[in-house]
């Protein structure tokens, strides 16, 4: 029987993707992994790594964690991948232990804070602020600009999944570290299109603001739920939970909506955008058509190729992590914060822009900030 | 008024179950089909009636002709719309519905609410038992109660051909009697035409204007009841007579008799 | 009511002693047959490379957990939409044991399979009123209820984010070996299937069919009727659950979405295509639903350069495709897999002396 | 006297207001051939569902050798020695003529999932050795040919003789046999009247018989019971009960006059 | 809080019970589960949307339209999967229209996505208020179309022989046959209203938060709505559609911030378990008959 031989060092460098097109978060799945395909597409026609061309293997896994182990076995062992762009918090966590024997450079959609744990993840990256950082960014910014009488109370809407769960826990703590009181969660699925009982209880809570962890989709049914009853609560979400598509569905509910927002819009007039639009420009299509999940998946594709690059010839998983961890403020063009990842930490940033639904549109209010 | 030229039927597309069957039902007569088990007798009236069809099996040579048009392997509601009614074997009423919904459920074909309603009391006062049961879920009816009504509900078709299929079985002497007086009634009454199958060859053949034996798929006999009385196989087979007058189950000889038609 | 018998019976062989009629490999060349099979099977992993090797194992789990629904649907004809289920039950207790409580694989297997025989007996209580279609609801209450366990006893189950096992070895040997463990579950799967069909051909799979056939009658030949009901649902979830344990080692994760509502019709599936009642049927069936969206996703792969969209659709071609075949296969091959094969097999031994 | 193999005391059954049995008595005894007739409806598979325990009797007590079974589950009679034929054929349609005569063993068989999974030891020898009995009953029906025939596809006669075989299998002291007869013609009910016969004299089985043939019932049965409307009418030899003259006006009517 | 749950298990209580009685008209008339009625819901929300949205067709023709394409797609599946399995075993034909609803799933999401889609706002959207009580109007609307629905169905039953026939071709093919019904338009009619009124609970349910392939799961819901009231009764249907409504809405307003969710799914199954034990043909199901 074969066993697993070294990736070849010959014809493409195969990298795998593991995408969730049409699962329970395919909202930004898609639009994500177009992105990925486009900047490895985007290098192939500047002539690839080192002279050699970009190969992405990719398996829709349907946000399935059985359905994302037997992808995984078949991208490390039928076709040799060196790397792999994965997607949710649940599968790459179930995949950790395979990944770090196996030695696998990892950067997946997910910025859960269990997979920046260097000596449990060797082989993942975060290539954005933790969920944990982002939600208490958000805490922080909350206690900043509370005007009301006593502490605020904040509410969790977020799904039953390890994603969705995810941040709630260490932003509670951080809650209360920092005195805000926490009233409640509610649990709303990630393609629910009811949250009508959730939304009592949570008028009834009488939360001044909740913090959403979902996708587009619960986002938006959480907030159309709201405003048919009338809530008052002022909701924040986190970056899977904002972007465009829940202003398309959500309508005038997602006025005053405020996102978490690590990656830039494409409207933003970030130097980065600049190529996306070139590259776009050159396949017939529009920048202003791409969404912001597009960005997030063309800079962690662009992340991962860097690290390539920096191989060189030592196109092994140990070569391309050695590759990453030599990034220090590595600029995507303004299209997210500087990148930094160290032999320690896989922690690329900590910091994310705030940004509220006015008219139909994310516009900032803030700069880039952190929790620390 | 129906006439059977040659029929083959085979089943599956394997099993040749009649094998060149002919025969004759003129209009407003009672005939008879005896036969032993598995002779083919059910699957006789099923090809005139289509329901060959829900069981796989199909008419694969010569015609069912009725009333000058050839019916041959034609869907069974089509063949109901020109008025043949057939009296399934073991009954088989709607077992969840009521007796009085089992007679409703054979007039889906008529518009006519008043004729319908006559009719209905006209299978009643045929049966006066089921009146007494309308209201009584089919299912839980005793055997003789059920064969009342599959009758019953054949009437209410206003049908001009009915094909029986063993309406004796499992009834008791008296009701057998009894239906078959009624059978005859509904003949001599409404000149419905009937052709029954049945193994109780001494009453088939008292209400019977002509009568055929039939064995392996094929007719070996018919003609006029008197003369099938007089034959001596149908005498031995079918009636249980023998010469010195009728045989004891408790001397059956352990030997058999062959039919001279078989050899 | 039109019959369809799915056993056939095997005509120009005859036996002198009854132990050779009873013997389920009836003639010579059956033997030889399976022989060759068996060493197929046995020299799989010098044949193929790692990932069609685990794909085999995979295919032989799915198996167990089908023959286990069979013998409950198919010979005792209790329709059951909740083996997944109880499939779930034996994984988890078999991750629980093992991560938790530090027990060996090989002692927690056997436990994980009496765990969810255990639960699916308790599932099957009602079978002593119920029947049919109200029976089968009940199952999948079954389904519902544990699928909300799963996710909800968090300190067993892991909650959403499941278990995560460590490949329990074998003597000096790693399950994380593909080799070995296709070895293992060969094995496993192979004594499942030899039980079962062992088990149709005496007195319990006898009752089973009995049941399910007509209960009154068989009730009133002595077979006891809830005592054969709750027997099929204890040893069905068995299988399931033996399946369901090999499953946690294979994946190396338990979490909810593997023991869903869907894997569940997947089994149905599984034992509808290959033929209801008719072991080595499962088997077939539980391969072809399982290397169906597998041989999907490499036509999608090799269609790409054509048809970059592709890669967008093919789930929903999976799942257009998986509820096609099944259809076309209950309208033509009503039998199942068990039942073409023997078609093609007679049509080859008659060949070329067909019609 | 012979001995009291089943006692039926008083026996009552309702179904909502129906009362298809009200207070029957009845005694079979051992050895003997008990034919019951009576009008359609009158209760006769009602009566023997009781006694097989498909029905739960409203009122009264059943003995089977001194022992009340009243209460007893229809599996649990069975392994006393109650078997039985249906009115309508029950037999399992899918399984082949042998297969359903070895179920007609299965109270006497022992082997369990673990026996019968493993099969190879004690299962083994057990089906051999119960097979070898299937096999008589199957030579003694002289249904040899269709041994390994799917039943559904047999014709009406041989499937009534498989249900015999069935129910022979189990070895029972009393037999019930509902109307065995219908549906065929003289030829075929000669060959069943001498294996029921055979079955009461050569093997010493009890036998519960209902018929609509009163040739049949006249010929065969030691004594005979009539119902009528769910009470039992008469009972008494066959030549009496043919000249009551209630029974000729519930049941016979003009019949039998012509018959003999 | 109470009012509020009440009106809304009302509301979905009322969805319920239209695509229950769907469920159960096919049940009467052939004996047969179809687990694909979530999909025929889902049918009629995506032609309602693309009707609306890409075809920019109003709303009441487009609904009218939606109805016609429904009872079209039911006749054909009833033609082309259903009829060839007339007479197979219960589960070969369960498991038929389980295949039938991942073919339609797999389908609508080669044509649809998995986004989710919105209508443009038909109902108004500001809530209603109630005495106190506020609702969305949508929910009040499909309340009482559902009732009317109903009643309308009721109706057609009672005055046409067409429920004795159904339960005729139910109980017995063969005989229905003799009879001359023609089973095949029996099945045909069943299986158009059956999609008809899963058309009108998918365009209603469709239009409270827009649609996606989530909104098959009611076909799976409605199963416990069905059992309960009794398979083949449309009484059953109704109830049971208003009891699992508010059965579901009283737990996820009380209970579910209790433990943390997911209470909503599974209570409904809990009670149909315990219902079932005490009357094992639910409500008002018919009991099995059997003699021998
Ligand atoms: N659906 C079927 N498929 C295959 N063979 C069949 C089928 N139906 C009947 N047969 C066979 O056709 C033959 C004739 O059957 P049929 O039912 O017509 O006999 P019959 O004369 O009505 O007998 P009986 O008196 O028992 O009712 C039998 O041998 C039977 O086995
Ligand atoms: N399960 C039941 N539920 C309701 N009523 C029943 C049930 N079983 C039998 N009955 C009724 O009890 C009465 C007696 O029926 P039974 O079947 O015992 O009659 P029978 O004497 O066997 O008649 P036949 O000679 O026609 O078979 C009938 O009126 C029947 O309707
Ligand atoms: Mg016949
Ligand atoms: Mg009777």
């Amino acid at each position: 029987g074969g066993k697993g031989a070294a990736p070849s060092a010959e014809g493409p460098i195969k990298i795998g993707g593991i995408f969730d097109l049409t699962g329970a978060t395919s909202d930004v799945g898609v639009p994500y992994a177009e992105g990925v395909r486009a900047y490895i597409d985007y290098v192939n026609q500047h002539g690839g790594i080192n002279g050699r061309k970009v190969e992405l293997k990719e398996i829709d896994y349907a946000y399935d964690k059985n359905r994302a182990v037997e992808a995984y076995n078949r991208l490390v062992k039928q076709e040799r991948v060196i790397a792999i762009l994965g997607w949710g918090t649940g599968d790459t966590e179930a995949l950790k232990s395979m990944i770090a024997a196996d030695k696998i450079p990892y950067i997946s959609g997910s910025y859960a804070e269990s997979l920046a744990d260097i000596k449990t993840c060797p082989y993942n990256f975060l290539v954005a602020a933790s969920y944990s950082d982002q939600a208490k960014a958000a805490l922080k910014w909350i206690k900043d600009n509370w005007k009301g009488q006593g502490p605020p109370k904040v509410a969790f809407v977020y799904n039953d999944t390890p994603f969705g769960r995810s941040p709630i826990d260490d932003a509670k703590k951080f809650a209360k570290e920092i005195g805000i009181e926490v009233v409640g969660d509610e649990i709303v699925g990630l393609t629910a299109l009811d949250a009508t009982p959730q939304m009592l209880d949570l008028k009834n809570k009488g939360a001044d603001f909740a913090i959403v962890q979902g996708t587009s989709n619960l986002a938006a049914t959480t907030l159309k739920d709201a405003k048919k009853l009338g809530l008052k609560t002022q909701f924040i979400g986190l970056n899977w939970a904002a972007d465009e598509k829940v202003i398309k569905l959500a309508g005038p509910a997602a006025e005053g909506y405020i996102g978490v927002i690590p990656f830039a819009f494409p409207y933003d007039n970030a130097p980065g955008l600049k190529t996306i639009k070139e590259y776009l420009a050159s396949k017939g299509q529009k920048l202003e058509d791409k969404n912001q999940k597009f960005i997030q998946g063309w800079v962690s594709a662009m992340i991962m190729l860097e690290g390539v690059k920096r191989a060189g010839n030592n196109l092994t998983g140990e070569g391309v992590r050695k590759g990453l961890e030599s990034l220090k403020d590595f600029d995507t063009g303004g299209l997210s914060a500087p990148i930094t990842f160290t032999a320690t930490s896989h922690r690329g940033t900590d910091r994310i822009r705030l940004a509220r639904v006015e008219n139909g549109k994310f516009v900032y209010i803030t700069d880039w900030i952190s929790c620390r | 008024m129906l006439e059977l030229n040659n029929v083959e039927v085979i089943y599956d597309r394997v099993v040749l179950v009649l094998k060149g069957l002919s025969l004759k039902v003129p209009p407003h007569s009672i005939v008879a089909l005896l036969g032993a088990n598995g002779a083919g007798k059910t699957t006789t009236l099923k090809a005139i009636s289509g329901l060959l069809q829900v069981e796989r099996g199909k008419v694969t040579d010569g015609q069912v002709i009725f009333q000058g048009e050839d019916i041959t392997n034609w869907d069974p509601e089509k063949v109901s719309r020109k008025g043949i009614f057939h009296v399934l074997e073991g009954r088989h009423v709607f077992e969840h519905l009521t007796v009085e919904e089992n007679l409703l459920a054979a007039t889906c074909l008529r518009r006519d609410r008043q004729g319908i309603k006559e009719d209905l009391e006209k299978v009643y006062s045929y049966f006066p038992r089921l009146k007494e049961l309308r209201r009584k879920i089919a299912g839980y009816l005793s055997g003789g109660e059920q064969q009342m009504l599959a009758i019953g509900r054949a009437l209410m078709s206003r049908p001009h051909l009915v094909l029986l299929d063993e309406p004796s079985l499992g009834l008791s002497p008296l009701l057998v009697s009894e239906i078959f007086h009624i059978v005859k009634e509904i003949n001599r009454r409404e000149r419905t035409t009937i052709l029954v199958v049945e193994q109780n060859a001494r009453v088939a053949l008292s209400v019977a204007d002509y009568a055929y034996v039939m064995e392996n798929g094929r007719i070996v006999l018919e003609g006029e009841p008197e003369k099938l009385r007089e034959n001596e196989d149908v005498r031995e087979f079918y009636l249980g007579l023998t010469p010195e007058g009728r045989k004891s189950y408790r001397e059956v000889k352990h030997y058999k008799r062959r039919k001279r038609w078989l050899s | 009511m039109r019959l369809r018998f799915p056993w056939t019976t095997n005509c120009g062989l005859f036996f002198t002693r009854y132990e050779e009629d009873q013997a389920f490999l009836p003639s010579r060349a059956a033997k030889i047959k399976v022989l060759c099979l068996f060493a197929l099977l046995l020299a799989l992993p010098w044949l193929v490379g790692p990932y069609p090797l685990r794909i085999a194992s995979q295919v032989a789990i799915m198996a167990l957990g089908a023959v286990g629904l069979n013998l409950l649907t198919g010979f005792a004809g209790q329709i059951s939409v909740g083996h997944a289920a109880f499939m779930g039950v034996g994984a988890y207790a078999v991750g629980a044991l093992t991560t938790k409580l530090g027990l060996s694989f090989w002692l927690a297997l056997p436990l994980g399979g009496l765990a969810a025989a255990l639960v699916g007996a308790f599932f099957g209580l009602p079978s002593l009123r119920l029947k049919g279609l109200y029976l089968a609801i009940a199952t999948l209450a079954a389904q519902v209820i544990l699928d909300f366990a799963f996710v909800r006893l968090e300190p067993i189950t892991g909650g959403a984010a499941g278990l995560v096992l460590t490949p329990p070895s074998l003597g000096p040997l790693s399950l994380a070996d593909d080799t070995v463990f296709y070895y293992v579950t060969l094995a496993l799967t192979m004594a499942g299937v030899i039980f079962a069909l062992n088990l149709s051909r005496s007195r319990v799979g006898r009752a089973f069919m009995a049941i399910r056939d007509r209960d009154l009658a068989a009730a009133m030949l002595g077979v006891d009727l809830f005592g054969y009901k709750l027997r099929a649902f204890f040893l069905s979830s068995f299988y399931a659950g033996l399946a369901g344990g090999m499953l946690a080692a294979y994946t190396r994760v338990v979490t909810p979405e593997q023991f869903t509502l869907d894997v569940s019709i997947q089994f149905l599936a599984m034992i509808v295509i290959g033929g209801l009642g008719d072991v080595l049927g499962s088997v077939y069936g539980a391969a072809f639903v399982s290397l169906l969206p597998i041989a999907l996703s490499y036509l999608a792969q090799a269609l790409q350069g054509v048809l970059p969209q592709m890669v967008n659709l093919l789930s929903a071609c999976q799942t257009a495709l998986f509820g096609l075949v099944i259809i076309l296969f209950l309208i033509f091959e009503p039998q199942g897999l068990a039942k073409l094969w023997r078609h093609i097999k007679d049509y080859f031994r008659l060949w070329p002396f067909s019609y | 006297m012979q001995q009291e193999l089943l006692v039926v005391e008083n026996l009552s059954l309702h179904f909502g207001g129906v009362a298809a049995l009200t207070n029957i008595d009845l005694t079979v005894r051992k050895g003997e051939i008990l034919a019951i007739i009576g009008p359609n409806g009158a209760g006769k598979t009602s009566f023997l569902n009781c006694i097989s325990g498909l029905y739960r009797p409203s009122g009264g007590r059943i003995f089977f050798e001194g022992r009340d079974i009243t209460r007893l589950s229809p599996h649990r009679r069975a392994a006393l020695g109650i078997a039985r034929t249906f009115q309508n054929i029950e037999l399992f349609k899918h399984m082949t003529v042998l297969d359903n005569i070895m179920l007609g063993r299965h109270v006497h068989l022992r082997s369990g999932i673990l026996a019968g999974g493993i099969y190879w030891g004690l299962a083994q020898k057990e089906e051999v050795r119960h097979r070898r009995r299937v096999e008589e009953i199957i030579d003694f029906l002289e249904i040899e040919f269709i041994r390994n025939r799917v039943v559904g596809s047999l014709s009406y006669g041989l499937q009534k003789r498989v249900e015999l075989a069935r129910a022979l299998a189990l070895e029972p002291k009393l037999l019930l046999l509902d109307e065995p007869m219908a549906g065929m013609n003289v030829e075929e009910k000669e060959d069943m009247a001498r294996f029921i016969l055979d079955i009461a004299e050569e093997w010493g089985v009890t036998l519960v018989l209902i018929e609509h043939d009163m040739g049949v019932v006249m010929d065969l049965s030691d004594r005979v019971a009539v119902f009528d409307f769910g009470r039992k009418i008469a009972e008494g030899l066959p030549e009496e009960i043919k000249q009551n003259p209630r029974v000729v006006e519930a049941y016979l009517g003009g019949q039998l006059a012509e018959e003999a | 809080m109470f009012w509020q749950l009440l009106l809304t298990g009302l509301a979905i209580g009322s969805i319920y019970a239209l695509v229950a009685l769907g469920f159960v008209l096919i049940y009467k008339a052939s004996g047969c589960l179809n687990f694909a009625q979530g999909e025929f819901l889902l049918l009629g929300a995506y032609v309602a949307l693309t009707l609306v949205t890409t075809y920019k067709v109003p709303f009441l023709p487009a609904v009218i339209l939606t109805l016609a394409v429904a009872a079209l797609a039911g006749l054909v599946v009833e033609r082309l999967v259903l009829r060839p399995l007339i007479g197979e075993p219960v589960i070969s034909v369960i498991m038929v229209t389980l295949g039938l609803s991942a073919l339609m799933r797999g389908i609508f999401q080669a044509l649809w996505g998995t986004d989710t889609r919105v209508f443009p706002p038909i109902f108004p959207q500001e809530p209603v208020s109630l005495g106190g009580v506020s609702v969305s109007a949508v929910y009040l609307w499909s309340l009482g179309l559902a009732v009317l629905l109903l009643l309308l169905l009721s109706l057609f039953f009672k005055f046409t022989t067409t429920g004795i026939v159904m339960r005729a071709v139910a109980d017995d093919q063969q005989a229905a046959l003799s009879v001359g019904i023609s089973v095949k338009r029996v099945f045909g009619i069943t299986w158009a209203i059956a999609a008809v009124v899963a058309a009108v609970g998918g365009i209603l349910l469709g239009n409270i938060n827009g649609v996606n392939a989530s909104l098959a799961s009611l076909g799976l819901k409605v199963l416990p709505v069905v059992i309960l009231g009794g398979l083949e009764s449309v009484p059953g249907a109704v109830v049971g559609g208003f009891v699992i409504g508010l059965i579901e809405s009283f737990v996820g307003g009380y209970l579910d911030p209790l433990v943390g969710g997911g209470l909503r799914e599974v209570v409904p199954f809990v009670i149909l378990l315990l219902v079932l034990l005490v009357r094992p043909y639910g409500l008002f199901g018919e009991e099995i008959i059997e003699r021998v």
